[in-house]
């Protein structure tokens, strides 16, 4: 009773405590004007999501996750912290290609393989390699003495305290809200898509042999054909057990007409029949949500034709944007000290690597 | 002209055919009742009466539409308004054959509304016409006499042939449909037509030249001024409406029978507030439309108009409206302890107020105005003390000889170039072709001074003063009436003194009004106005002299006024007749036998103001006349500076106008212009600090809207931050509220929101506390 | 043939064909549609049983939406009957005066009118409280788009301040409607926006509940009648708007607000009516005055009528909250006529503007010289707006000022008059039930002399007096002094005019006001037909305010007689005085 | 602490790898998320302001792969891939945009891109 007195006293304190701390961390690591200690920000950041972890573990002790889940989640957290706090656009990027990876770690902890692989190969394979050519791409034309200047905008992050505070707000409500039911996690072998087992009976047939309950001649019997002359059901019956486990028969038959009974009960029963997580993805995908599947497809291809028409597009420079950028140029030549030959106003301006765009008349 | 005569030999027929009580016969008869006799029935056909004039008025329209350039429109008018006089006479006779009795002539329904059963639930004022002898006295000379101006008018108009020449014949026939419609109509609220309908008349006639600022100022104020005094008519009509339940003459009466009968015993006390309040209320109106104090000031200024019109609307008819609206509710009257001495009251004040101020004036035709206020204010004696006869006798008879005067001074004015000044014109009489003029004016003159015995006006002011002077309570009323006469005899005389005898001089006026107003009219070729003898400078400038229409209506007027003595020679001739078998002979005094000096009033009168008004126009033979060498001085001249600025007062109207203006219109306007001032500032201004306030909201949140992407994340995140914070208070409290101990810590279901207080429709809920407080209204 | 139907499909159907004509076309178009609208509407006359006037007849029902009972119903009582009467002759008017009016967009400007045509004729028909709230408040659309897009120069700005001032108001009218509606259906059980329904609902409810709701509708209504404090959109949107948009506003918009009160002001709170029309009084008063004296003092002649509007309606609220048979019908009429008169007077504004490009007093003068058919015309309404006997505007006015003076109130003692509740029986027998009296209609006849004043002043400044309009008055002075070549004076002025206007009304100028005249001298000479078929539906009224009035104040009426001391409502004391209709 | 430390003991660490309860990896989403979250309202440049949009989807992403393992079945995990369609489409999308935006004001800081403002 004392624990858990002192857990429903510190839980939310802790979990409170380490939200603030958090926050003062992102705060302080965000680039801005004058000092922005990111390393202190990032382990007070650090600190907090331990504090909050902490927390969480206060509140229920009994059920703890091994320590490959903090090892992704530190991971994870950190590396989108660098994300937000790292002013070059390209290293955000990586970073968030670490994020993406330990987050498929997290993914795999759960058991879930198949999206944990699908997003490293969708996110870190293509969409961030996407990313990290734009930002090649957009990236103000190097002048000379500056090759590696960061932009101003990249160098000074916009209200980081008030952006903090409400982050702050925010994570508190989630968690106290999050932190209402503890939510054990059943193990992950018992998934009730497992009833779909009847619907593979190829892999049924391939576990049976390899255990050795199915010989090569032998295969799955199927039921009286129908009336049309359409062959019968195949004699599967396998349902998820109480523990877990596929339970059930399978008819097989041999020879000319003979059959037989192969039932769980069998000692030989192979112990990893059951439906793998690619496989219950799938079937959730094409059996559950057929519709999702086309709505997708049409969403990417609307992109990629959007995509393709924007890109596509020739756009001119602002006026004030012109005038923005002949100015810095002009004061650029002037720092330089070179040739004091001041722009004309109507003077095309130089052609840089976006130039063939913009002039190119069209509106 | 057969009317007339058909008029007068039915007169002639019925002189004493009445039976009378022995005795002065004016006073003899103490009566208290409403006069009102049974009624009979007449032809509908007298029902035209009015609307012959309104026919006239639409054809003299038509001829305005058709842009017709000839005298059309005054023969149409005559034609029309002699068949009017002439169904009138008929009318006269059908009158005249049931005595005392009334006939109702219903034309059409005009406001018949009945919502209920109930007498105050009915509202019936219809175009019906009440025919009694009053109605038919008044009518008489209506008629008459419009028809006779209207001839003149044809000729005195004439320069205006196609361009207001119709326009002045329709509101001249316009006029004369609503004078029949206020002195015929059988309700007030066809009197308030009338009423109305003369003024907007008289509006539009004054403002006839209507390039004259001064014009068009003085038909406004005559518009407004007898709006006032409508304002009062028309409360008393209400007030009559829901004191009597009706609008209807006959009716009222007989409604008022009972408190007449209070009022003979003078138990005034018995009698409501609301009932004596009604004839005070409409004095206000008699008051305006009569020009009385205090809203004379219009009519001198209404001389703006062409003389015709000043003859007929301001001198003969319109103005004796109020008059007829006082004899006509007689009886309301007699039942009000004070209106009458009111009536009386401003009526003698009127008197002595405008003959003083005719006195210092030099323009002939503002003199006649004057002296029409005045005697106006003579009627209103007339009826206030009491005496009935008077008050309608002088009506008519002054109708007579004032329109006579009018339109001498209007001849005048049409041969002189407009010229008016007393001080310019001399000796007229010994000109060429002014004879006429001359004669008619010194009939006039004798007849506004009183001359004894031998004229009209003389016999019914003098039974004015003898009934003032034989009424007890109004002696004073009686002194200052008898000063008056005196004043009114020497201003007068002192016009013709100066204008028609004495050496021959004229000087012409700056333009003839007309010629001012149209002066790219085509009158210029007119053959009467010699169209040479304009625009040559005034050396070649000749008088013209009146033509023959001017002259005939002339005449036919001096025979008239003179004709007018048989009316009014006895005390109960004919005059008397006509008036007292109307509801103005509703009450005469029983106890009126005051004497003047031990003598009898009323034959004390007739020596004494005979006397008066002789002394009065031999001070003007002395001053104006005898000796006078030019136009412009006389004796008067040297009296002048021993009077102080009395003249001077007195030439200015005793600045009244100034007064007026001073006290009410300025302030009236400056109360405007404050008024515009709140509307703009005060009123509007709230009503845009509500229209701003929004925008200073919008002002003040409009940053948050700079389009920055950050700022909206910003704060769409802090928005979900708050209301996520607001759900984890609400779940805290929730979990307070309910037993904490039932949820067992390691719940394993996701923390499930808490079952909402209280689950009811939000409606119901929101408008509960609505409900349960009528619920508690209704217990 | 659903005539009424017909009459709100027409312009509607117009609207759209005018938008799908040629640009040339489109007056044309709206003149024909507009004209044809009098078909339905005489159908309707020669088929509404004027016998009962009182009653809505043509009922037509159609389901709307069931669940929450609202359904399209119309109907046509006597009074709807003038009203949309008004709107139907103003149609054509408006359309025939704007040829030359407008020459730009016309497409827009006529689709928008008929549009208007519709929503107004459709407020007067509509008899379920939604389709009235939607027709009412659509009208404002159309009259938005009217001023902000023909207007003057600062057309913006009044058609903003027009739109949300009275969109303001009609929301409170709408919670009014909305809480009655809830009653309604709280004590049946079901849905219904039927004015039956509603009314009897909001006649059952307490008088803390009507006194709400009362203050609620008033609200809408009073800025839509304009009422004293709030008017000042109507002078700026009339000043602002084109010619015809004055008309309609002036000739209908504002009645909607008095048909409101009417309708629903009257009709659903009575007792609350009868408590606060001593209030309202004094505000039509007030307005009466105080705008009245306003117009005197105004550089505008638009604004000058425009403010009259605020003035006449104010003797128009007064008639209403009479409650009494000869003050409703005076009300009634009042809405009749000074549409018609104010209308015309709009429309003669608008045609001196379109040949001066003016409408200052100091600009012009003197236009009787010039354009004596227009003179004529103007005296003559101006005439009709002063309230002259014989002419609409005296019948409507007269009954009125005559409605308040009856109805009740003030206490007449010896010592002089105390307003009071109720008059003394003996003392005013012609009194009837009411809660104003004497001196409210003393002090609105006051109104008479304002009005007298400020229309002569209108009429002294630009009809009478010597020509001058801009660029000409010199000229025209000079000429008035000479006297030999005058004679062509008048032809010389003739090159003045301005466009394809001739100096003088043109005979499509005069066919637009002649019908208006001929209404006025009509109802002004003859409106006992008129009066007459308002009979029954005031009678109707007033029986129901004075029978809820009676059952309100008996209900409160104290068990013991005695403790009715000064702090029993003077609602109770009244019950006891009461006894029988009017005469008492 | 001491609790802490018993209950460490007790888990059996490092075996049997008990996958813990949801709320831990809810809790490292809704970090993540909110990572994101002020990343995005913080920080100037355009794709990096995408990025953090990307860390959002992330977090969400991770969520739905939890409650997935929580309520035993693949809804969730199908969802997840949904995301990832929606988070290429965007990416796809935006990043175009970001490159004609780039194109027009040779600048990615997303507040000069402010004319919307009210």
């Amino acid at each position: 009773m004392v624990e858990l007195a002192l857990a429903n006293l510190a839980s939310p304190a802790l979990l409170y405590a380490g939200c603030a701390l958090g926050a003062i961390g992102i705060a302080l690591a965000l680039p801005r004007k004058g000092v922005s200690p990111q390393i202190v920000g990032a382990l007070i950041a650090g600190a907090g999501l331990g504090a909050m972890l902490l927390a969480i573990g206060i509140v229920n002790p009994r059920v703890l996750p091994n320590y490959h889940f903090y090892i992704f989640g530190f991971i994870a957290l950190g590396a989108s912290l660098r994300v937000i706090t790292h002013p070059r656009p390209v290293y955000a990027a990586l970073y968030f290609i670490l994020t993406i990876l330990a987050s498929a770690g997290l993914y795999v902890l759960m058991s879930a393989e198949f999206m944990a692989f699908a997003l490293i190969i969708v996110y870190a394979g293509a969409i961030l390699i996407t990313y990290l050519f734009v930002i090649m791409l957009a990236t103000e034309t190097p002048t000379a003495d500056a090759v590696e200047a960061l932009s101003e905008y990249d160098r000074y992050s916009r209200e980081p305290v008030l952006g903090s505070i409400t982050g702050l707000v925010l994570l508190a409500g989630l968690t106290t809200l999050i932190g209402r039911g503890v939510g054990e996690m059943q193990p992950a072998s018992i998934y009730t898509n497992a009833d779909r087992i009847e619907w593979l009976p190829r892999k049924v047939e391939q576990s049976l042999r390899r255990a050795g309950l199915m010989l090569p001649d032998e295969h799955i019997a199927r039921g009286e054909p129908a009336a049309n002359g359409a062959p019968g059901p195949l004699l599967i019956s396998l349902n998820p057990g109480p523990d877990g486990a596929i339970v059930g028969s399978v008819t097989v038959a041999y020879g000319q007409a003979g059959t037989k009974v192969i039932s769980s009960d069998d000692p030989n029963w192979p112990a990893d029949l059951g439906i793998s997580n690619p496989e219950g993805v799938g079937f959730t995908l094409l059996a559950d949500h057929p519709g999702g599947i086309e709505v997708a497809g049409v969403i990417l291809l609307m992109a990629m034709l959007g995509a393709v028409v924007l890109a596509r597009r020739k756009v001119q420079l602002d006026e004030d944007a012109r005038r923005d950028l002949m100015a810095r140029r002009q004061s650029e030549q002037l720092a330089r000290g070179g040739v004091n030959e001041p722009f004309a106003a109507n003077t095309p301006l130089a052609p840089s690597t976006l130039s063939g765009n913009w002039e190119g008349g069209a509106a | 002209m057969s009317g007339l005569a058909g008029q007068l030999a039915i007169m002639h027929e019925t002189l004493g055919s009445l039976a009378l009580a022995a005795g002065d016969a004016a006073h003899a008869q103490p009566r208290f009742g409403t006069g009102v006799g049974a009624k009979f029935d007449v032809p509908r056909l007298f029902g035209l009466i009015p609307f012959i004039p309104l026919l006239a008025c639409a054809l003299c329209g038509l001829c305005a539409a058709m842009k017709v350039k000839t005298k059309l429109p005054a023969a149409i008018t005559v034609g029309c308004l002699l068949a009017s006089f002439g169904l009138t006479i008929g009318l006269y006779a059908q009158v005249h054959a049931n005595p005392g009795d009334f006939a109702i002539i219903h034309a059409f329904e005009w406001i018949n509304f009945q919502w209920g059963q109930s007498e105050a639930q009915s509202l019936t004022a219809n175009f019906s016409f009440y025919a009694d002898s009053l109605t038919a006295l008044w009518m008489l000379f209506v008629t008459g006499l419009a028809t006779l101006i209207a001839l003149y008018a044809s000729e005195y108009m004439s320069h205006d042939v196609g361009q207001g020449y119709c326009r002045f014949f329709m509101a001249f026939s316009l006029f004369v449909f609503s004078m029949a419609c206020l002195v015929m109509g059988d309700n007030l609220a066809l009197l308030f037509l009338g009423w109305e309908g003369v003024g907007l008349c008289s509006y539009l006639l004054i403002g006839y030249f209507y390039k004259k600022p001064s014009a068009v100022a003085a038909a406004k104020k005559a518009f407004v001024v007898n709006r006032i005094g409508d304002l009062g008519l028309s409360l008393g009509v209400m007030l009559a409406f829901v004191q009597f339940g009706s609008l209807e003459y006959a009716e009222i009466f007989r409604k008022a029978e009972p408190f007449l009968a209070l009022a003979r015993d003078g138990q005034w006390q018995d009698i409501p507030w609301t009932v004596q309040l009604i004839p005070i209320l409409l004095t206000i109106g008699a008051f305006g439309k009569s020009a009385q104090l205090p809203l004379y000031v219009w009519l001198p200024d209404a001389m703006e108009g062409p003389t015709p019109v000043s003859a007929l609307i301001h001198a003969a008819t319109m103005v004796t409206a109020g008059v007829y609206l006082v004899a006509r509710m007689f009886p309301l009257f007699l039942v009000s302890e004070h209106a009458l001495t009111i009536v009386a009251w401003g009526g003698a004040l009127t008197a002595l107020l405008a003959a003083t101020i005719g006195m210092a004036q030099f323009d002939i035709k503002r003199i006649m105005a004057y002296s029409t206020v005045s005697q106006l204010g003579y009627m209103f004696c007339g009826l206030g003390v009491m005496g009935v006869m008077g008050g309608p006798a002088h009506v008519f008879t002054h109708a007579f000889f004032k329109a006579m005067l009018f339109l001498a001074c209007g001849a005048v004015m049409h041969g002189f170039a407009g010229q008016l000044d007393l001080r310019k014109l001399s000796g007229l009489g010994k000109m060429p072709g002014w004879r006429i003029v001359t004669v008619a004016m010194f009939v006039g003159c004798i007849n506004l001074a009183g001359v004894p015995f031998i004229t009209a006006g003389f016999y019914s002011k003098d039974t004015i003063l003898g009934d003032a002077f034989a009424n007890p309570a109004m002696v004073p009323i009686g002194w200052i009436l008898l000063i008056t006469a005196g004043l009114t005899a020497y201003y007068t005389f002192r016009v013709f003194f100066r204008v028609f005898v004495g050496p021959a001089y004229y000087e012409p006026g700056d333009e003839l009004h007309a010629h001012d107003d149209h002066s790219h009219d085509h009158a210029h070729a007119n053959k009467d106005h010699g169209h040479d003898s304009h625009g040559h400078g005034h050396s070649a400038w000749q008088p013209h002299p009146p033509g023959w229409a001017i002259n005939t209506v002339l005449i036919l007027l001096t025979i008239l006024s003179f004709a007018a003595i048989v009316t009014v020679f006895k005390a109960d001739g004919w005059l008397y007749r006509m008036v007292t078998n109307s509801s103005a002979g509703a009450g005469i005094a029983a106890d009126h036998h005051h004497k003047f000096f031990g003598f009898d009033a009323h034959a004390a009168m007739k020596v004494v103001s005979g006397i008066v008004a002789i002394a009065g126009i031999a001070v003007a033979f002395v001053l104006h006349y005898s000796g006078r060498t030019s136009a412009a001085t006389s004796k008067a001249d040297s009296l002048v500076p021993m009077l102080g600025p009395i003249p001077r007062w007195a030439q200015n109207k005793w600045y009244v106008d100034e007064f007026y203006h001073f006290l009410f219109v300025r302030p009236l306007w400056l109360l405007s212009v404050v008024f515009a001032a709140i509307d703009k500032v005060l009123v509007d201004g709230l009503v845009n600090v509500f229209g701003w306030v929004p925008k200073a909201l919008a002002k003040t949140a409009r940053p948050l809207q700079n389009g920055v992407l950050h700022d909206y994340a910003l704060r769409m995140a802090g928005g979900v931050a708050l209301l996520l914070l607001i759900i984890v208070l609400m779940v805290n409290r929730g979990d307070r509220t309910s037993a904490a101990a039932s949820i067992p810590p390691t719940d394993n279901s996701i923390g499930t929101l808490p079952a909402a207080p209280a689950a009811v429709d939000p409606i119901a809920v929101s408008l509960d506390p609505i409900r349960a407080k009528a619920q508690e209204a209704v217990r | 043939m659903n005539w009424m139907l017909l009459l709100l499909l027409l312009p509607l159907a117009g609207a759209a064909l005018v938008a799908f004509m040629p640009e040339k076309s489109a007056r044309q178009v709206a003149t024909l549609v507009t004209l044809l609208c009098c078909v339905p509407f005489l159908a309707m006359v020669g088929q509404f049983d004027w016998a009962r006037s009182g009653v809505d007849q043509f009922q037509t029902t159609a389901v709307w939406f069931e669940p929450l009972g609202l359904s399209f119903r119309l109907a046509a009582d006597s009074i709807t009957m003038l009203l949309v009467g008004l709107t139907v002759l103003l149609g054509p008017i408006c359309v025939v005066a704007s040829y030359t009016a407008i020459s730009e967009r016309q497409k827009t400007y006529y689709a928008w009118l008929l549009v208007l045509q519709t929503a107004m004729t459709g407020v007067f028909l509509a008899r379920d409280m939604v389709l009235f709230y939607v027709f009412f408040e659509f009208t404002l659309v159309p009259m938005f788009v009217l001023i902000s897009l023909y207007g003057s120069t600062n057309r913006k700005y009044a058609a903003v301040k027009f739109f949300l001032y009275t969109f303001t108001g009609s929301i409170l009218t709408l919670a009014g409607l909305a809480y009655v509606a809830l009653e309604a259906a709280r004590a049946n059980g079901f849905w219904s926006f039927d004015f039956e329904a509603l009314k009897t609902a909001a006649r059952g409810m307490t008088f803390d509940q009507q006194k709400w709701v009362f203050i609620a509708l008033m609200v809408g209504f009073a800025v839509k009648v304009p009422v004293f404090p709030f008017h000042t959109w109507l002078p700026l949107a009339h000043t602002e708007a084109p010619t015809a948009g004055s008309v309609v506003l002036a000739g209908v918009l504002l009645k909607l607000g008095t048909y409101g009160i009417f309708r629903f002001a009257l009709q659903f709170t009575p007792v609350a009516a009868y408590e606060y029309a001593p209030a309202l009084a004094v505000l039509g008063v007030v307005g009466i005055i105080y705008a009245g004296l306003i117009c005197w003092v105004q550089s505008d002649i638009k604004k000058l009528v425009a403010y009259s509007s605020v003035s006449h309606l104010g003797f128009c609220v007064i008639g209403l909250f009479a409650l009494n048979g000869v003050g409703l019908s005076g009300s009634v009429m009042y809405m009749i006529n000074h549409g018609l008169s104010t209308g015309a007077l709009f429309l003669l504004i608008g045609m001196i503007y379109e040949r001066y490009h003016t409408r200052e007093f100091k600009k012009l003068g003197g236009l009787a010289s010039q354009m004596p058919v227009w003179s004529t015309f103007m005296v003559f309404f101006a005439m009709a707006s002063v309230g002259l006997p014989g002419l609409n505007g005296f019948i409507s006015e007269f009954m009125c000022l005559l409605g308040t003076f009856q109805a009740g109130g003030t206490t007449w003692t010896e010592f002089g008059m105390i307003p009071g509740r109720f008059g003394d029986a003996s003392l005013l027998p012609g009194a009837t039930f009411g809660n104003l009296g004497p001196w409210f209609a003393a002090f609105a006849a006051v109104g008479m002399v304002v009005t007298a004043i400020y229309i002569l002043y209108m009429v002294g400044k630009i009809v009478w007096g010597e020509f001058k309009a801009p660029g000409h008055s010199a000229h025209a002075h000079n000429h008035a002094k000479g006297h030999g070549h005058d004679n062509h004076h008048g032809a010389a002025h003739a090159d003045h005019a301005h466009g394809p206007l001739p100096r003088d009304l043109s005979g499509r100028e005069i066919a637009v006001l002649v019908p208006l005249a001929v209404a006025c001298l009509w109802l002004g000479l003859y409106p006992s037909p008129v009066l007459r078929t308002l009979e029954e539906p005031v009678a109707m009224v007033v029986t129901q305010v004075r029978a809820d009035v009676l059952r309100n104040a008996q209900a409160a009426l104290p068990a013991d007689p005695q403790t009715a001391d000064a702090h029993t409502p003077a609602l109770l004391q009244q019950a006891a005085t009461i006894t029988e209709p009017g005469r008492r | 602490m001491n609790t802490l430390f018993c209950t460490l003991a007790q888990s059996g660490w490092p075996e049997p790898m008990p996958t813990g309860t949801l709320f831990h990896y809810l809790v490292i989403s809704a970090a993540m998320f909110v990572i994101g979250l002020i990343g995005f309202v913080t920080r100037r440049n355009l794709i990096i302001m995408f990025l953090c949009t990307e860390l959002m989807f992330q977090a969400a992403g991770l969520s739905l792969i939890a409650f997935s393992r929580f309520h035993l079945n693949h809804t969730g995990e199908t969802f997840v891939i949904f995301v990832l369609t929606v988070a290429a489409a965007e990416a796809a999308l935006a990043l175009a945009l970001v490159v004609l935006l780039f194109r027009r004001k040779e600048s990615l800081d997303a507040e000069r891109w402010a004319e919307l403002r009210g």
